[in-house]
């Protein structure tokens, strides 16, 4: 198995185990914590792609990876904030006690 | 403008820290067990029992009235009265304390003592190394520990010493008058009649 | 495989499942924070310096710090409920195996996972930063107006609302 | 000889290597090919180990002797040639006292709460230079890398916060981490304009531009009008991000007692301690790098004195500033601080990177100074005044019982 092939799985399960989390905790904030850990394992996607590509002087995939990183703070400070209003309001961050639409 | 408050502070901060380096009055602390700071002289401590002449214990003017007992705040003045009377400095024939003890780990140097007592007989001594390995029985004072001579008195408060040596002055002239004039009213009674019989 | 990528692989893997898995809220997000960190040694492993150094100072520094602020915000900090997974544990469970099943597959099977290392290039933070001005410029700029507008949204969002 | 003296921890380092070479040599023995370059980085990190420690021990005495002058008093004077080895007293004390773990603590949190504390104050001398060629990581990256590591400090406040289940501790973890955040933005900022205007993050290559000497200045930053701007924001912002006065809310002991680290004791309070003084060196150190011209003599004249000792020269002068301050101010609100920082250092911050960029575009010429120094001054005004100057509250008045 080369490195590479090293390096994906490596994403692949990071991304599952992300993705378990999102779909079998209650809590909000473990779904939010899941989906960034699913974020950060197309990042090293990026980065291994880039790496091991075939012209890593074009320096596509660290582009792709900073704008990455600033779009998942941008999406963790307002996924914080709507967890916060809703625990305002539902007095709960459990996502099976959050069913309804109407306040 | 914003920021002049702190150049300010800062000159005089940095003007206390250079200064405590040429002269000792930007230096207000002292080196405490090799050097004290002079005592004031009204400072006051905790009581002690003065005495006058020679012996501590004979010539206390306590007289055991107890007053001080009673108006001790924290109740920490334990007095026993004599059965017995002696003379006192005045003079008069008095009771004296067979026990007087002070808690000075109770005291809290309010001087109401010193306010109530009639005699004269306890004032606030300035000795504040008190301290001692035995949490109760040292801080225990009976009156062979609290018995101070009226010189130790007029040394460590002579303003105060001279007031009260003066107010002594007037009661034991008083007592002298008094007793004078009993004398006399004595002689008189008992022996006036003979010059009358003898003329 | 060489002994720094698996350490760096263990360390994730670890850290990864202990954040999804650990009872407390607050263990979780301590746990991602190390998986964050992780990864980020994962980039410098790659040389890829910047964006390693990147990852560190977003993810451990502010976004791991916002999570535990969440948390404590929302009470998470207490003693959890009885049962931490979702009543649908099991269907999630099953997907979440028949993704990772057809990523590994893909990857055993691609031509690209038997590709070799290209050879080691030294990318400065002066060429980044160049991309970044000329051919990256409006990406730059759209992600600098995107971050602003979150910024504002999360605020407003997350403002007490007023009682009248 | 004055380069000799000037490179003589760098030769020793070489000479070390070269004998231990020598000596595998002779003995016939092959070590493996990672085990020179690991030597070679535990040669550099060794001083570090040292140094910082032995300074931190020097600085306690010195801050309290300081203090105490400040304060019209002597300050420790008791334990060895005028009160000197009163660190060592302070040292066995710490080491010998009990260490208390509170029961409804979280064990082990608790206790890797002060490791990465002092793991990332050590950790960021990495890329500290403390003299001509003497940098133990000449990273590409160095000041991210500086400010990364440093973020990563904060979790840990706030580990240590949590893990007590002390309401002190968590306010004061909270406090400490809101501060820190806010102050970071400034901080970072203040140091961008240096990188807009050297063109990179590598702390060696800022210090390179500084070296030159033009006129009677030498070329430190801090002789612009957005440098002595940006070393101004720079230090505040330090000196909040330490929590140290009069920023220091988090562990003020008038009202939460000693904040995030109230549950520790003996040891690992030294280790707070520790991290403490050893962050403030290393951000004395990135500002003496960023705009005090790094290791460079402030004239040609000077040069024959060692690069290094130029460095902690100018590290204890700012050592001596941090204490100077702590002895004179206040401490501040916690809404005085967040507005400062929220409704001053950042936009003046942000003005600064403007003036910054006028500079670098005016080109050559009074004309620089004129333009980037009326900005710099222009907004200074505008923005202290609302804040700071409205709000005359006049001279104090007493009101005493009747």
């Amino acid at each position: 198995m080369t490195p590479l092939a090293g390096y994906l799985l490596l994403s692949a399960f990071l991304f599952a185990i992300g993705l378990a989390g999102a779909l079998t905790r209650r809590n909000a904030i473990i779904v939010l914590i899941g989906i960034e850990l699913m974020l950060n394992a197309a990042n090293l996607n990026f980065i291994a792609f880039w790496r091991y590509g075939p012209n890593p002087e074009e320096l596509t995939g660290i582009m792709f990876v900073i704008f990455s990183i600033a779009v998942a703070a941008a999406e963790a400070a307002v996924g914080l904030a709507l967890i916060i209003a809703i625990y305002r309001h539902y007095k709960t961050t459990n996502m099976d006690e959050i069913n309804s639409l109407k306040g | 403008m914003l920021g002049t408050g702190i150049i300010k502070g800062m000159a005089e901060t940095a003007r206390n820290f250079l200064g405590s380096y040429v002269s000792r009055e930007h230096l207000t602390t002292v080196q405490y067990p090799e050097e004290r700071s002079p005592q004031i002289e009204n400072a006051r401590q905790f009581p002690f029992l003065v005495f006058d002449g020679d012996d501590p214990i004979k010539g206390l003017r306590c007289v055991a009235c107890q007053i001080c007992e009673k108006e001790c705040p924290p109740k920490c003045i334990y007095i026993v009265k004599s059965k017995d009377k002696r003379v006192d400095y005045k003079g008069q024939s008095q009771f004296y304390p067979a026990r007087f003890d002070i808690d000075l780990s109770v005291c809290m140097s309010c001087q109401i003592c010193v306010e109530v007592c009639p005699f004269e007989s306890i004032k606030m001594d300035t000795a504040y190394e008190l301290s001692t390995t035995d949490r109760f029985g040292g801080l225990m004072a009976d009156k062979h520990q609290l018995a101070k001579s009226n010189e130790h008195y007029r040394h460590i408060h002579p303003t105060d010493a001279a007031l009260s040596d003066a107010a002594l002055a007037v009661e034991v002239a008083k007592a002298k008058a008094v007793a004078e004039a009993k004398a006399k009213a004595a002689i008189t009674t008992t022996v006036s009649p003979q010059p009358v019989a003898a003329t | 495989m060489n002994l720094p990528f698996a350490i760096i692989a263990a360390v994730i893997v670890a850290a990864a499942t202990a954040a999804m898995t650990l009872r407390n809220l607050v263990h979780s997000s301590l746990a991602v924070a190390v998986a964050f960190g992780g990864l980020a040694l994962a980039y410098l492993y790659l040389d890829a310096q910047f964006v390693g150094l990147t990852q560190i100072l977003v993810y451990v520094g502010a976004v791991a710090i916002l999570i535990v602020f969440a948390v404590l915000l929302t009470r998470g900090g207490e003693p959890p409920e009885k049962c931490i997974f979702s009543a649908t544990w099991f269907w999630g469970l099953l997907i979440t195996v028949a993704v990772f099943a057809t990523l590994a597959w893909c990857v055993m099977h691609s031509f690209a996972s038997r590709r070799d290392p290209s050879d080691k290039v030294e990318v400065t933070v002066k060429q980044i930063g160049d991309a970044l001005m000329t051919k990256f410029v409006l990406p730059l700029e759209v992600i600098g107006l995107l971050l602003t507008a979150a910024l504002i949204g999360a605020v407003i969002i997350a403002m007490r609302e007023e009682k009248k | 000889m004055t380069d000799s003296l000037d490179q003589i921890f760098v030769t020793l380092k070489h000479w070390l290597l070269s004998g231990l070479d020598d000596l595998l040599k002779w003995l016939e023995v092959a070590p493996p090919g990672w085990s020179m370059p690991l030597v070679s980085i535990v040669l550099s990190l060794a001083p570090i180990l040292m140094v910082f420690p032995a300074l931190f021990a020097i600085t306690t005495v010195l801050e309290r002797k300081g203090l105490g002058r400040i304060q019209n008093r002597y300050g420790p004077n008791r334990v060895g040639p005028f009160g000197f080895l009163q660190f060592a007293a302070d040292g066995i004390k710490a080491l010998i006292k009990e260490d208390l773990v509170p029961r409804a603590a979280d064990k082990v949190v608790h206790f890797i709460a002060p490791v990465i504390l002092v793991i990332t104050a050590f950790t960021v001398y990495a890329v500290l230079p403390f003299g001509r060629n003497m940098v133990a990581a000449d990273l590409d990256a160095g000041l991210l890398f500086f400010f990364a590591v440093g973020a990563a400090s904060e979790l840990a406040v706030f580990m240590a916060g949590w893990s007590s289940r002390n309401k002190y501790a968590l306010l004061g973890a909270m406090r400490a981490i809101a501060q820190m955040v806010s102050y970071e933005i400034p901080l970072i900022l203040s140091s961008v304009a240096v990188v807009m205007i050297t063109g990179t993050l590598s702390l060696t290559k800022i210090v390179e531009a500084q070296s030159t000497h033009a006129g009677l200045l030498p070329d430190w930053f801090v002789f612009t009008p957005w440098g002595f701007m940006g070393f101004t924001l720079f230090m505040i912002a330090a000196n909040a991000e330490l929590n140290r006065s009069p920023f220091d809310l988090p562990e003020g002991e008038s009202e939460i007692i000693a904040g995030y680290f109230i549950e520790y004791s003996g040891f690992k309070f030294a280790l707070f301690f520790l991290s403490e003084y050893l962050s403030m060196f290393a951000l004395s150190g990135l500002g003496i790098t960023l705009f005090l011209g790094g290791w460079n003599a402030p004239f040609a004249a000077l040069d024959f004195i060692p690069s290094w000792a130029w460095f902690f020269a100018k590290l204890l002068a700012l050592i001596f500033l941090f204490i100077w301050t702590r002895g004179t101010l206040p401490r501040l609100r916690q809404d005085q601080l967040m507005n400062l920082a929220w409704k001053f250092m950042i936009p003046m911050v942000l003005v600064n990177l403007v003036a910054a960029a006028l500079w670098h575009f005016t080109g050559p010429g009074w004309m620089r100074w004129l333009t980037s120094g009326a900005l710099v001054v222009g907004a200074y005004m505008l923005l202290g005044k609302p804040q700071f100057e409205s709000k005359d509250i006049g001279k104090r008045t007493y009101r005493f019982a009747d």
